[in-house]
């Protein structure tokens, strides 16, 4: 019971702090504080259009968050769930508006499949160059990013783009995700759909092949101790390699959501940067499979809450809170453990 | 909400608009907008409020925040990049009236009612400051410095170069662009890079068509004491004495009439509303300011371009 | 195209380039050497230049401004050593948290004061200072080009005979042996940190000047490969500058080459490539020290 | 006159751990002070204290008879107390010059005087005879020589009180004699030495007074001269009887490892191992002397097939060694090599083998099953506390090791490659782990016992290699050699059997 109190103590005090600087910041440049809350929340959890489009919101970063984790469990720093997700998500697109005649029983696992291996690919040359030669995963994949981009851009540009606007053309209509809106009737208008249900199947599968395969302990024994993984005998460089693919595929998925979900084709610049601030989600969950999908959840809320807000105020102050937040949490949660341990000494 | 019941109560039309990526502030596209918003709230009395989305999937919630809302009328889209959105919503919202700058036309789909396209022809603006440019160099190089690379842009460039060719076809153009993602449109350490490279080949005069991007190119301008061109808005302001002239665009002039056509109750959608060079909603800028740096003679020129583009004479485009 | 190349124009274009990449570079290597990974120096720089502007701006004095970037980027340095140093939390979350922060303080800020959410006014840049002697001098007239090349030789003083470098690379490698002989590891690491924020800081003030208006996320992933350039140059001083010329050039060729029959997208990929090449083929492993990202848990405390 | 005295030092750890209860401690001016006690008794945790790098709960410390609050090494260096500890203090990119002068750098100009500091240093090494070059890297030296530099650190700094945890574990014996001499040495000049070992034989030789530590007190002082080995063994271990195992002489030779003409190279790409051949029968354990450094890491690497051999051959049973065979490997650092710090005790005891029959289920790992496994383990190999639930980094360095000792040898394989099993390990456990092997041995199992200490060697082996060099020159029957012979042959002072 205690140890329940003292591990949200941490995060409550350090929500009530971002909150209250927020307040100070909003009160300084003249509008009431009261008020901004008031829409912010209500604009985001208050109704059942703004939690759609919150959870629509999460639904990339828990794959991307998953992403980073994976590649995590291995000992391995993925910055490119960015990259990876582009490319996943052209593969993805082109195979949708590609085979236009399958049917959707075969053409949604299909799309999957492409962004996955689209996904997989950009992680794998990491992996690969990492296990041959050595060099640094972070630097490869933050560069694979900006290459991930350039070519995106060629291909939507030069080949595959419609004129005049910055997409592909539309994917197959029996390769769309259906919203929650049009199956359910709740979260009306929003763009909440399907995949969210990917990313949780994701979530479940991540959680049984990293805790309960012998392939996903190899991989944790890697990520804890490379040396005694080389000791049993493990084939390391396959699993580096093997954990960037998965890794990739994985943010790969994550580009289902906007694509087959929201806007059915593939438009630059559809990731907002889901890859990056999934390495956020990523580590703040600890790399918990099911943690992920919570902080997932709250980083949604700071992604859609800026727009909500930005008649009043610019909506960077939802960034700003976000950062905060990110500051005062982990430093919070040593200032609790010091107090817990005076505490208990005391007592 | 108490507030936004009083607004209704007293009549005033109230507008909503989105910004484009770039934002309010950026000194060409947006703003030229935004001084549209400001006209009609001075000359014409009503409100407006407006929000500034990032890329992806914001837009659509952007415009349909403003939609949902009982006491905003009429909402603009600004850039071609909204319109599938505002079309969605224009469906979605029959109540409401929707304007579109750079709407996209797609000749197979009809526009929604409730929904106006406004169109700029900057092909035809481009062309004729590229004739200027072309007209104005001595050293029979000018440069083109693009944002983000994707079709719109690149007929930013096209028009530019055929402007240039149809006075000066001996004339070099260099072609740079600032990048491939959205952030292209606000880098201008890049931008100046890219103009200080091609002023450095020989080139006089750089046209940009990259948002604030093209601040650095400016910036450029005046470290090496040639010339650049504006865009959208008369950005003469941003390195006086070096910008000959600005391609502008009467976003604010579109907007502002779309206001007072949605006040007088005399909004009209469902169509394309086409700004051409001879209704001046494109233009190139020539005043008190920079009539030094463009000759009597290339002014008469340019004149007669202009006329034979509104004759439908010339064409405008490069192929 | 080649002729391009051999030109002062290239030569002085790929030094401008390299400028903003070496100073957040160095400032990473202080840091990492210590032990401290410093992802935030993306921010550090976006915050640098802002303030730079800021500062700039109200007192139209270009040494004031950098003043108030230096500060800027020794704050934010301070708060992500109070947070990893003194309360070991996780360095790259710190580090992410922080790019965040700047990212929307510096846009609300620019918002609120400068009305804009894309850029500042315009403020005046170096072409102002003027110092006697170097001012005739090719490449050195360039005072943040000169500036660079004398902290370089400084830091590899710094870093391999002074008493400074020795605690910072002990404290990097094996804080806890540094920690038996009575170094004060937590002191020296916030030293690396916050000399990190002042680097990196003044390459945003650099950034500022050199285009003489702060404009939204201007930064432009610079501070990230920087990063990546002081891990090519093996944490390196030398090695980092070296690295970064490499990006300078690589960058300054694919403006040479637009406007080639090649398409642009495949130029701006070229610097990129050549990265991952030279790390594959040339560099080989490099080596992290070995507490690089570690907190230290001082068991005195 | 009493250069330290500790009283009543208490140090609780994690709220629970109660790692020293109320110790005293006496240390004469000008003596070799002995701590012994098992693994976890808190000897280190009582230096430590005494080095400033723990505050005590509770009680005081007195320096030369002043009170003193040493509250950082910092301060215990100003008292001059200097401390080598257990796991070395040194930086390995850095030089043994820089590391020798780091916390305490001469500079001149802002700069750091390398000239002067290089000069002092080198006035101690000859005053002391110790003999280190001062500008190789750390890295590149062997685990002997670093011992010398830790030395060196604290004469540089001019301790009078010296502190040695634990310094002959990785010693050989030519190696620890020249340790000895220089504490000898040391000790004739005046200074106090407080040494950790678990080797009772050498607190025989060298000390002067003895303090037993068990379980985080104090159950014994005595002077070293009224005291036997077996008598402080009692004090240590309690009532328990020290049993060792017999080796059982009969045996069927059938040949398990053959090694012909092996050349293995090391990260460098130099030739560690040269031209290397041996067998090795079932129920025979073949034991490697030799000098850290020597070729053993690379050799017992091949034979695990960790690392490929440049040239020769290794056969298991027969048949050419593959990377799929099942071989039974106590590595020689078990923090590196042999366990996964933040994984449980169980999670431990299945690293290697998480692909046996034994625990799958499906193409899942069958908790249940692990559980069992892990739980008949715990119990038959007496690995404490109970739990195998619990992070194995919180286990003592013993019984990590019997985890290590207990996975492995429960492995179905016919060849144990164990290197250094006891290193660090009190007297207890390492019988323990001892007895384990020759159990195996017994069994029909070949073992090949790398260790540094040539009395285990002596009393488990049935013949021992000696390796030099990378070579391997000689092979005695165990019961034909004995510690100086094997001594000779190991330094290189003799290299072929005439
Ligand atoms: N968990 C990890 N963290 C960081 N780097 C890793 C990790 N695992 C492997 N690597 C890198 O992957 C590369 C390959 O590892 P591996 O241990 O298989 O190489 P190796 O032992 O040199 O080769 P071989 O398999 O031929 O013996 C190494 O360069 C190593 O740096
Ligand atoms: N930093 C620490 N945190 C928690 N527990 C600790 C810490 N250091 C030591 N302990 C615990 O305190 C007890 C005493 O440890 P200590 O290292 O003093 O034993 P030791 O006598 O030196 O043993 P060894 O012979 O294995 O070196 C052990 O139970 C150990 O697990
Ligand atoms: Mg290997
Ligand atoms: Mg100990």
């Amino acid at each position: 019971m205690n140890k329940v109190i003292y591990s949200i103590l941490g995060p409550l005090a350090a929500i009530i702090i971002a909150l209250f600087i927020g307040a100070i910041i909003i009160s300084l440049i003249g509008k009431d504080p009261v008020e901004v809350y008031g829409v912010l929340f209500y604009g985001t959890l208050g109704n059942s259009y703004g939690i759609g489009q919150v959870l629509f919101k999460a639904t990339p970063l828990i794959f991307t968050g998953l992403s980073v984790a994976f590649a995590f469990k291995a000992g391995l720093f993925n910055i490119g769930a960015e990259g990876q997700m582009i490319i996943g998500g052209f593969a993805a697109a082109w195979t949708g508006f590609t085979f236009v005649t399958l049917p959707w029983i075969i053409l949604i696992p299909l799309t999957i499949i492409a962004a996955f291996v689209g996904g997989a690919l950009w992680g794998f040359i990491a992996g690969y160059l990492k296990a041959k030669y050595g060099s640094h995963e972070v630097i490869n994949t933050i560069m694979l990013n900006f290459i991930a981009a350039a070519l995106a851009s060629y291909l939507v540009n030069e080949i595959y783009g419609i004129p005049a606007t910055i997409h592909t053309p539309e994917v197959s209509g029996s390769s769309f995700l259906l919203r929650f809106d049009a199956i359910t009737g709740l979260f009306p208008g929003s763009p909440f759909n399907t995949s969210f249900l990917a990313a949780i199947l994701c979530t479940i599968i991540f959680y049984f092949i990293i805790n309960r395969t012998p392939f996903g302990y190899q991989i944790r024994t890697l990520g804890l101790n490379k040396n005694a993984a080389e000791y049993a005998r493990m084939k390391i460089k396959k699993l580096v390699v093997l954990s960037m693919l998965i890794s990739g595929g994985i943010a790969g998925i994550g580009s289902i959501n906007f694509i087959f979900g929201y806007k059915h084709y593939y438009e630059l610049g559809f990731s907002e940067g889901a890859g990056y601030i999934g390495i956020a989600v990523a580590l703040i969950a600890r790399n918990n499979p099911f943690a992920i999908i919570i902080t997932a959840f709250f980083f949604g809320i700071l992604e859609y809450g800026g727009l909500t807000i930005n008649t009043m105020v610019p909506k960077e102050l939802v960034t700003i809170l976000q950062a905060l937040l990110i500051i005062l949490v982990i430093t919070f949660v040593r200032i609790i453990d010091v107090l817990k341990i005076k505490f208990l000494k005391s007592a | 909400s108490k507030k936004s019941v009083q607004t209704t109560e007293s009549g005033k039309l109230k507008v909503g608009l989105v910004f484009d990526v770039g934002g309010r502030g950026d000194k060409s596209f947006n703003d030229a907008a935004y001084r549209g918003l400001e006209k009609a709230k001075n000359e014409l009395g009503v409100d407006f409020e407006y929000i500034e989305p990032g890329p992806g999937a914001d837009r659509e919630a952007a415009l349909r925040q403003f939609a949902t809302r009982p006491d905003i009328k009429l909402i603009f889209g600004i850039g071609f990049i909204f319109t599938d959105e505002i079309t969605k919503m224009a469906q979605e919202f029959p109540n409401k009236d929707f304007a579109c700058v750079d709407y996209t036309y797609d000749q197979t789909k009809t526009i929604p009612p409730n929904l106006l396209a406004l169109e700029f022809k900057e092909d035809e603006g481009c062309f004729l400051v590229g004739a200027i440019a072309g007209l104005t160099t001595k050293t029979q190089a000018v440069g083109f410095v693009g944002g983000m690379e994707s079709p719109l842009i690149k007929k930013f460039e096209k028009s530019y170069e055929a402007g240039v060719k149809y006075v000066n076809p001996e004339c070099k153009v260099f072609i740079s662009y600032a990048g491939v993602t959205g952030d292209a449109f606000k880098n201008p350490g890049k931008g100046k890079e890219l103009a200080l490279g091609q002023y450095s080949q020989g080139a006089d005069i750089i046209f940009h068509a990259s948002g604030v991007t093209g601040l650095g190119v400016f910036e450029a301008a005046r470290e090496t004491k040639k010339l650049a061109i504006g865009v959208d808005s008369d950005q003469y302001n941003e390195a006086p004495g070096f910008i000959l002239t600005s391609m502008i665009k009467s976003v604010d002039v579109a907007v502002f009439d779309c206001i007072r056509q949605e006040k007088d109750g005399k909004f009209n959608g469902g169509k394309a509303e086409t700004f051409g060079l001879n209704s001046k909603g494109v233009d190139y800028i020539y005043n008190d300011k920079n009539n030094n740096l463009i000759s009597e003679g290339t002014r008469k020129r340019a004149e007669e371009i202009r006329e034979l583009i509104i004759a439908g004479k010339i064409a405008t485009f490069l192929k | 195209m080649i002729e391009n190349i051999f030109t002062y124009a290239f030569l002085l274009q790929t030094l401008r380039i390299s400028v903003p990449y070496f100073l957040p570079s160095l400032g990473a290597a202080y840091s990492e050497k210590g032990g401290v990974v410093n992802i935030g120096l993306e921010g550090i720089l976006l915050t640098g230049a802002f303030f730079t502007t800021l500062g700039t701006y109200y007192t139209q004095n270009i040494w004031i401004g950098i003043l108030c970037g230096l500060t800027a980027g020794f704050l934010i340095a301070l708060i992500h050593g109070i947070a990893t140093i003194t309360f070991k939390a996780d360095q790259i979350v710190s580090g992410i948290a922080l790019n965040l922060f700047a990212l929307g303080l510096t846009k609300f800020l620019c918002r609120i004061i400068f009305n804009s959410s894309s850029n500042s006014a315009r403020i005046p840049g170096l072409e102002t200072v003027n110092i006697p002697l170097l001012s005739s001098i090719p490449i050195l007239n360039n005072i943040f080009i000169t500036f660079c090349i004398i902290l370089l030789i400084l830091s590899q003083i710094i870093f391999y005979r002074s008493k400074f470098g020795l605690r910072l690379r002990a404290v990097g490698e094996n804080p806890a042996a540094a920690d038996s002989l009575g170094i004060n590891v937590l002191r020296i690491r916030y030293a690396g940190v916050l000399i990190s924020g002042l680097l990196a800081g003044l390459g945003g003030a650099w950034l500022a000047f050199d285009q003489h208006s702060f404009t939204d996320g201007m930064s432009a992933g610079r501070g990230f490969i920087a990063l990546a350039a002081m891990i090519v140059g093996k944490w390196k001083p030398m090695g980092a500058a070296a690295a970064c010329l490499v990006f300078g050039f690589a960058e300054s060729i694919s403006i040479q080459f637009q406007g080639t029959a090649i398409p642009t997208q495949f130029i701006q990929m070229l610097p990129y490539i050549l990265t991952i090449i030279i790390l594959a083929g040339f560099i080989g492993k490099s080596t992290p020290p070995a507490a690089d990202g570690i907190p230290y848990e001082n068991t005195n405390k | 006159m009493l250069a330290v005295e500790m009283i009543a030092i208490t140090k609780t750890f994690a709220e629970k751990v109660i790692a020293n209860n109320s110790i005293s401690l006496s240390v004469k001016k000008g003596e070799v002070h002995a701590i012994v006690g098992e693994n976890g008794a808190g000897k280190s945790t009582l230096m430590n204290i005494l080095y400033g790098m723990y505050p005590p709960d509770k009680g005081k410390i007195q320096i030369n008879g002043n009170e003193e609050i040493i509250n950082s090494p910092a301060r215990a260096i100003q008292l001059k107390i200097g401390m080598v500890h257990q796991h070395f203090m040194l930086v390995p990119p850095l030089t043994v010059l820089e590391n020798i002068i780091l916390g305490s750098e001469p500079e001149k100009n802002l700069l750091l005087d390398f000239k002067k500091a290089k000069e002092r240093v080198s006035q101690i090494t000859s005053s002391f005879k110790i003999d280190v070059n001062l500008e190789t890297k750390i890295e590149n030296l062997p685990v002997g020589l670093q011992q010398r530099v830790e030395i060196l650190k604290l004469l540089y700094r001019n301790a009078e009180i010296l502190i040695l945890d634990e310094p002959t574990a990785v010693l050989t014996p030519q190696e620890t004699n020249e340790l000895f001499n220089t504490i000898d040495f040391l000790k004739s000049e005046g200074k106090t030495i407080i040494l950790i070992t678990h080797k009772l034989n050498e607190v025989k030789a060298i000390s002067d007074t003895i303090t037993v530590l068990r379980h985080g007190k104090v159950v014994g002082v005595t002077g070293t001269e009224n005291a036997t080995i077996e008598s402080i063994a009692r004090l240590m271990v309690g009532e328990d009887k020290i049993y060792e195992e017999k080796k059982a002489n009969i045996r069927e030779k059938k040949l398990i490892l053959e090694v012909k003409n092996v050349t293995v190279l090391n990260e460098n790409s130099v030739e560690a191992v040269k031209d290397v051949s041996f067998e090795i029968n079932s129920g025979e354990i073949l034991g490697i002397a030799g000098v850290e450094g020597n070729g053993q890491h690379e050799l017992v690497e091949a034979i695990s097939s960790i690392r490929k051999p440049a040239k020769g051959k290794i056969t298991l049973n027969n048949a050419e060694l593959k990377e799929e065979h099942n071989i039974a490997h106590i590595p020689a650092d078990r923090h590196r090599n042999g366990i996964v710090m933040d994984f449980s005790v169980a999670e431990n005891l299945i690293l290697g083998r998480e692909k046996e029959n034994l625990f799958k289920k499906d193409i899942t790992i069958d908790e249940s099953k692990v559980k069992t496994f892990a739980e008949k383990l715990v119990h038959e190999y007496d690995i404490r506390p109970v739990d195998i639930d619990i992070k194995i980094k919180s286990l003592s360095g013993g019984n990590q090791q019997k985890a290590v000792v207990a996975r492995e040898i429960t492995k179905n394989s016919d060849l144990i490659i164990a290197s250094h099993p006891t290193r660090g390990l009190d007297i207890k456990a390492a019988s323990f782990v001892h007895n384990a092997l020759i159990k195996e041995s017994d069994k029909g199992k070949a073992v090949l016992l790398v260790s540094s200490d040539l009395a285990e060697l002596l009393k488990l082996s049935d013949r021992i290699a000696v390796i030099y060099n990378g070579q391997i020159n000689v092979i005695f029957d165990a019961d034909k050699t004995n510690e100086y012979e094997l001594g000779l042959y190991m330094t290189g002072s003799k290299v072929k059997n005439e």
